[in-house]
């Protein structure tokens, strides 16, 4: 038997400038997938900070959920971080729902069309709600 | 000859699970994202706001179920990736308990977190 | 120009050869072909100099030998090909190998896409030697083996893992029943045929498994091929309902059908336009349906 | 060493028939081929498949057309035998799931094609030959038939008695390309070939790369005569630059040939002035030949076929496939620009000699498909006549082989069934350089299955490590040498003179063989190495080819002779035959069997 070589990594991602529409969706779904998840464990540990509140406390504002919010609220990276995170949800909807309709056999012919669409419409969204986002009191 | 692969975990009830907590994500995600960032701007954000909203029983309720779904859906959707990766065997199976005590820490502790926001417990 | 190169490892080649032995027969013979390989690397030089540089197109070679000492460290060697209207890439590579080395190795037959031996990673895609036009791609090109496949030598890779993943899809027809006389046909429908008419035109090529991302990680995925090989029976209708669960059982396996995130790759590069995405997603659906009623 | 009852050699669609029919008997039967089984040339074909299934139309109307078709060159059991088997062999491809083309009632539909008196020709859209491939070659995987692929079979192991008739073929020696590992291939009860065309004999085919007639060649070697070699067809509308086919449906539909002059020859040059585009495949070659011969080809080499005043609609709704195919394979769009086309090699209707029952005059040795001549198709063979073939005597070949009990075989084979020593002059020694030297009857006296077998697959290392080892010049050189006087000199038009001029090119070329060496050192997939042994294997049939040709001074079916412009049916309703006679071919005729089941075919003038 002839042994035989291995081309490893090459053969993936070393390749991706030639990769195709659908491969390139399948590759940002993941990654916004996988910041989503990622996202959901820290937004429970964030929100984790509403247990045990006492309602003098949070009659006055000062209760530690409220100070923790509007304290990482303050910060313009965060507000930066949002904006990323709105980017990624958006997109991750957008072809999530292109994937339904690939699953149900809508419009296969054009799925490269849609990839670009839902591409454009993250960017316009994005554009849009970046005065909203990056607006509001950051004190 | 092939070889004949028969393991029955049928993979096609976790496939439809991650459509349909999809198509009620869509829903609630961007329900969810207009509701906190810009109806109300996120930096206004109060504990007594939110335990307003978290009285409201349907509200608590859709709020647990996006818990849920996006928890099955996220995790899910992690393992199936590993999984599409390659990953076989005793490894597999490590990251599947690993994963699905991730999920049900979260959701129990969302839960814990959810009731807390409201006044009925 | 790279002749620079090719003459580098043309000698290291012959080099290796040369045991360190007494004068034998076959040293002589080695010692002759060296001289001849050099006079011929010569020629070759000539003849390529000659070349008009408007009418030739420079190949990017994969080479990989397992035995031969300068090929085990995969190289890529160039050769420059005249070029002539409706030269295929095969073409070139037959011209190359006839005219510069004869120990380039692919796999080739029919000359028109049906015999399927010759997909190959070509500037970037897989694609059929015999079937692709030299004047649609950028100079110089590049030619791989497959991706995501052994490769035996050169552009040789071993179909071994592709051939049993189409096997195990149980790929022959195997009707329920058939008429009893030997000269009654099944009916079909042209509805039903048409159905299944472009799942009927794979040439069993591998392109669509080589481009699968999937398929590269998931060793036991079917691929699409195979999965699309199974659709053309289970959307059979001659074959009946029996056969249609057996056959959706197959496919609705964990390695089945499920590990196909529509990645399309597949459908884009099938040499016979198969659209394999579509079918895959068929049947996932399929398998749903069926698997609601026993719910 | 491996062992089965039968080994069956080729696995395209006579090869796996074969197979499967060894198999229905019970016998262990395994494939050993050069390609994986759906890379087979059958794979190919286009056109269809001919069976009289439909009421009104019967075996013997076809066979009828058959032996007219043949132009009375084909054996009438060979003739009827097909013609009654075919349409249970059909309907078994459709049990077999073979997705044919439907008529509106759930049937198999059928159409007409050249030379057919009922339309009886199925179909399953334009890939007749690719559909009915995959279709057996998945039945073999049902069954498990063993496959041994990128096997190369180089020798057969045969004993070496002096008259062919009493050696006894054992099994055959085959070279693993991916490993280089040479090794033995016992076959208790035959040994059956199915290696098909022989197309690489010429430089611009139709056939596959790998149709270099192994299969005739090897036989020939082992004593097996040679049947009509010379009748080879021509296709006049393929693709110059690959040989790809360009169907007759461009014709049929009203496609014009046109001459560099952009004259529409075919009537203004009056190679057929009713008929025109139309006229008969080897009418048409030769009238795109001459004008090239005469300066008028478009560059020399071909002429334009155009189908643009068809209308794109007409072209879309009934051509796409050859858009397709110009556009592949030859950079042309056909909705814009006209379509080069020359003459090409197709197919060979001569073989190995062999009876109804696939046997050879050796015994244990099976032939079948495109390398075999049960003579069926005589001097011509029809369109859509091969395919059936491969099935009807395909199955009839493993059936036998594997031990099932068969009517008697009508027609005789071996070297006992001459009728008359052959006349030909051939301008030099034709056959081996070094006559007996490499035959597969080795010395000794080898009888003993096991001995047989070791030598022959001895003589193969030998044969291996000795162009591997040595050195010379390239096979390809040989190659396209050979190719070259093929299509110059026993091409369409055939000349006494150039019939010569081939004979003296190609013992050049065999001389040259001498010198070739493999210059890849590599075990490991080493296609110069089979390809070296093809060539040898091409030497050898290109000759026989033209020493037949040479020999058949008449101008029947595919045979054109420029010197006997007419056939003589008073000479010719004979076979010519060659023995290849320890490297020293001897040429000589068998007689045409016309007497048939119902009738006995009178030979009428052949036309349309
Ligand atoms: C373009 C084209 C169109 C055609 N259209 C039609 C048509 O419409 N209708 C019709 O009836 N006929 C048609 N024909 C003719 C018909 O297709 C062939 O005659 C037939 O397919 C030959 O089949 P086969 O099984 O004999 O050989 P093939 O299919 O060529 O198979 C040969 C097998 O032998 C193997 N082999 C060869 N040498 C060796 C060796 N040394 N060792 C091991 N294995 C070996 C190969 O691997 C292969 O598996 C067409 C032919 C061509 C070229
Ligand atoms: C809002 C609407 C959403 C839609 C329409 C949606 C849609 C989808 C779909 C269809 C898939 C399956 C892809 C496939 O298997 O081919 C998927 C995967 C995934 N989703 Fe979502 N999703 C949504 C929200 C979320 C949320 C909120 C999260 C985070 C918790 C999330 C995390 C993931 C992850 C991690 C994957 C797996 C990605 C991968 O393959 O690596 N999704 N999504
Ligand atoms: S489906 Fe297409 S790409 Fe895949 S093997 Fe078949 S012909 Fe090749
Ligand atoms: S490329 Fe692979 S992921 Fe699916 S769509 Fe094709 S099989
Ligand atoms: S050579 Fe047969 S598909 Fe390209």
């Amino acid at each position: 038997m002839s042994q035989s070589y291995n081309r490893g990594t090459v053969e993936d991602f070393g390749r991706w400038r030639e990769f195709t529409a659908g491969m390139w969706a399948w590759i940002f779904h993941k990654f916004t997938g996988w910041v989503l998840v990622g996202y959901l464990f820290t937004h429970i540990a964030v929100l984790s900070t509403a247990v045990g509140v006492d309602p003098a406390s949070a009659q006055a504002g000062s209760d530690l959920y409220t100070s923790t919010i509007s304290g990482l609220e303050s910060l313009l990276i965060v507000r930066f971080l949002e904006v990323g995170l709105l980017a990624v949800a958006v997109f991750h909807i957008l072809n999530g729902i292109r994937l339904l309709m690939v699953d149900l056999g809508v419009g296969l012919e054009s799925q490269d069309k849609s990839f670009y669409a839902s591409l454009l419409l993250t960017g316009a969204i994005v554009v849009a709600s970046v005065p909203t986002f990056l607006g509001g009191k950051l004190a | 000859m092939a070889e004949h692969y028969s393991s029955f975990d049928r993979g096609g009830r976790r496939w439809l699970f991650q459509r349909l907590t999809a198509v009620f994500l869509v829903g609630v995600l961007a329900f969810h994202f207009m509701l906190l960032h810009f109806v109300n701007h996120a930096a206004d954000l109060t504990f007594l706001g939110t335990q307003a909203r978290m009285n409201r029983p349907w509200y608590l309720i859709t709020m647990w179920l996006f818990l849920v779904t996006a928890t099955f859906h996220g995790v899910n959707g992690v393992y199936n990736a590993l999984v599409n990766q390659g990953l076989t065997g005793s490894r597999k199976n490590a990251v599947k308990y690993l994963l699905g005590i991730a999920g049900i820490l979260l959701i129990v502790q969302g839960t814990r977190v959810s009731l807390a926001m409201t006044t009925l417990v | 120009m790279s002749t620079q190169i090719e003459q580098q490892e043309t000698e290291t080649e012959a080099d290796e050869e040369t045991e360190p032995e007494v004068e034998s027969p076959g040293d002589r013979r080695r010692a002759q072909r060296d001289e001849r390989q050099a006079q011929e690397q010569a020629q070759r030089e000539v003849e390529e100099e000659t070349l008009d540089d408007e009418d030739t197109i420079t190949l990017k070679v994969f080479r990989y030998d397992p035995e031969v000492e300068g090929k085990q460290e995969p190289r890529f060697d160039d050769f420059r090909v005249p070029f002539h209207k409706g030269m295929t890439i095969l073409d070139a590579l037959i011209y190359a190998r006839d005219h510069y080395d004869s120990s380039l190795t692919f796999r080739h037959s029919c000359r028109q896409a049906v015999c399927g031996s010759d997909a190959l990673f070509v500037n970037g895609r897989q694609r059929l030697g015999c079937k692709t036009q030299i004047s649609e791609l950028d100079d110089p090109i590049r030619i791989e083996p497959l991706p995501h496949q052994e490769v035996v030598k050169d552009l040789v890779v071993d179909m071994e893992h592709f051939y049993d993943q189409m096997e195990a899809v149980e790929p022959y027809f195997d009707a329920d029943e058939t008429p009893d006389d030997k000269l009654e046909e099944q009916r079909q429908t042209r509805e039903n045929r048409e159905k299944v008419k472009m799942s009927t035109r794979c040439i069993w090529c591998g392109a669509c498994m080589s481009s699968c991302n999937i398929a590269a990680g998931d060793n036991e995925y079917l691929g699409p091929a195979a999965i699309n090989k199974a659709y053309r029976f289970a959307m059979d209708e001659r074959e009946g309902e029996n056969r249609k669960q057996e056959r959706l059982r197959i496919i609705e396996q964990e390695h089945g059908v499920w590990r196909c995130q529509t990645q399309f790759s597949c459908t884009e590069v099938c040499p016979k336009d198969i659209p394999l995405t579509e079918h895959i997603q068929e049947l996932k659906r399929e398998a749903v349906k069926n698997n609601l009623k026993f719910w | 060493m491996y062992e089965h009852d039968v080994i069956v050699v080729g696995a395209g669609g006579a090869g796996l028939r074969a197979a499967i029919a060894a198999d229905e008997e019970g016998a262990d039967v395994a494939l050993v081929t050069k390609l994986h089984p759906v890379r087979s040339h059958t794979g190919a074909a286009e056109g269809g498949i001919n069976a009289a299934l439909q009421e009104g139309d019967s075996w013997d109307l076809h066979a009828y057309d058959t032996m007219k078709g043949s132009d009375y060159l084909g054996d009438a059991p060979a003739i009827d035998t097909f013609a009654k088997d075919a349409p249970e062999e059909v309907i078994q491809l459709e049990h077999w799931g073979m997705p044919f083309s439907r008529e509106d009632d759930g049937r198999v539909s059928q159409r007409p094609f050249g030379g057919l008196s009922y339309p009886r020709t199925t179909y399953a859209g334009a890939e007749t030959g690719h559909h009915l491939l995959h279709t057996m070659y998945e039945q073999a995987v049902k069954r498990g038939i063993e496959v041994y692929d990128e096997w190369y079979v180089t020798q057969l192991a045969v004993t070496d008695h002096d008259d062919p008739e009493d050696r006894v073929c054992h099994g055959c020696v085959a070279y693993d390309i991916k490993s280089g590992e040479i090794q033995g291939f016992r076959a208790n009860n035959g040994v059956i070939l199915a290696t098909g065309g022989l197309g690489q004999a010429f430089d611009h085919t139709t056939n596959a790369v790998a149709n270099t007639g192994d299969g005739c060649a090897m036989a020939y070697r082992a004593g097996v005569p040679m049947e009509d070699m010379e009748m080879i067809q021509f296709h006049p509308t393929t693709l110059p630059s690959t040989g790809v086919l360009i169907s007759e449906g461009v014709r049929g539909e009203g496609g014009i040939l046109y001459n560099d002059d952009e004259e529409r020859f075919m009537f203004e040059h009056g190679y057929a002035n009713n008929e025109g585009e139309l006229a008969s495949r080897d009418v048409v070659a030769r009238a795109e030949l001459t004008e090239v011969n005469e300066g008028r080809g478009v560059e020399d080499e071909y002429v334009d076929l155009d189908m643009r005043h068809l209308g794109e609609e007409r072209i879309l709704d009934r051509l796409e496939n050859i858009l397709h195919l110009a556009e592949d394979f030859e950079g042309v769009d056909g909705l814009d620009e006209p379509m080069p086309v020359k003459p090409g090699q197709h197919y060979a209707m001569g073989g190995i000699e062999c009876d109804e029952n696939g046997e050879t005059c050796i015994d244990g040795l099976y032939a079948a498909g495109e390398t075999a001549c049960v003579s069926l198709h005589g001097a011509n063979r029809l369109g859509g006549n091969a395919l059936p073939e491969l099935l009807v005597f395909g199955a009839r070949a493993g059936h036998h082989a594997a031990g099932k009990d068969m009517k008697t075989a009508e027609i005789q084979t071996g070297p006992s069934a001459k009728s008359e020593p052959g006349d030909v002059q051939p301008p030099v020694e034709p056959g081996a350089i070094d006559a007996g030297s490499d035959d597969v009857a080795a010395d000794g006296a080898a009888v003993e299955p096991k001995a047989v077998l070791e030598s022959t697959v001895e003589q193969e290392r030998q044969r291996v490590e000795t162009l591997i080892e040595s050195d010379g010049i390239n096979h390809a050189e040989v190659r396209a040498d050979v190719q070259e006087t093929m299509t110059e000199n026993v091409n369409v038009f055939r000349t006494e003179a150039g019939l010569e001029k081939a004979l003296q090119d190609l013992r050049t070329a065999r001389k040259e063989y001498e010198n070739v060496a493999v210059e890849d050192p590599s075990r490991t997939y080493n296609t110069d190495l089979i390809h070296t042994i093809e060539t040898r294997n091409i030497l050898d049939v290109a000759e026989a080819i033209t020493l037949g040709a040479l020999a058949r001074e008449e101008f029947r079916g595919a045979h054109w002779r420029a010197e006997h412009q007419e056939r003589k049916d008073d000479e010719w309703i004979k076979h010519t035959m060659l023995a290849w006679n320890e490297g020293t071919p001897e040429l000589y005729y068998k007689p045409v069997i016309l007497e048939g089941d119902e009738e006995t075919y009178e030979p009428k003038v052949r036309s349309y």
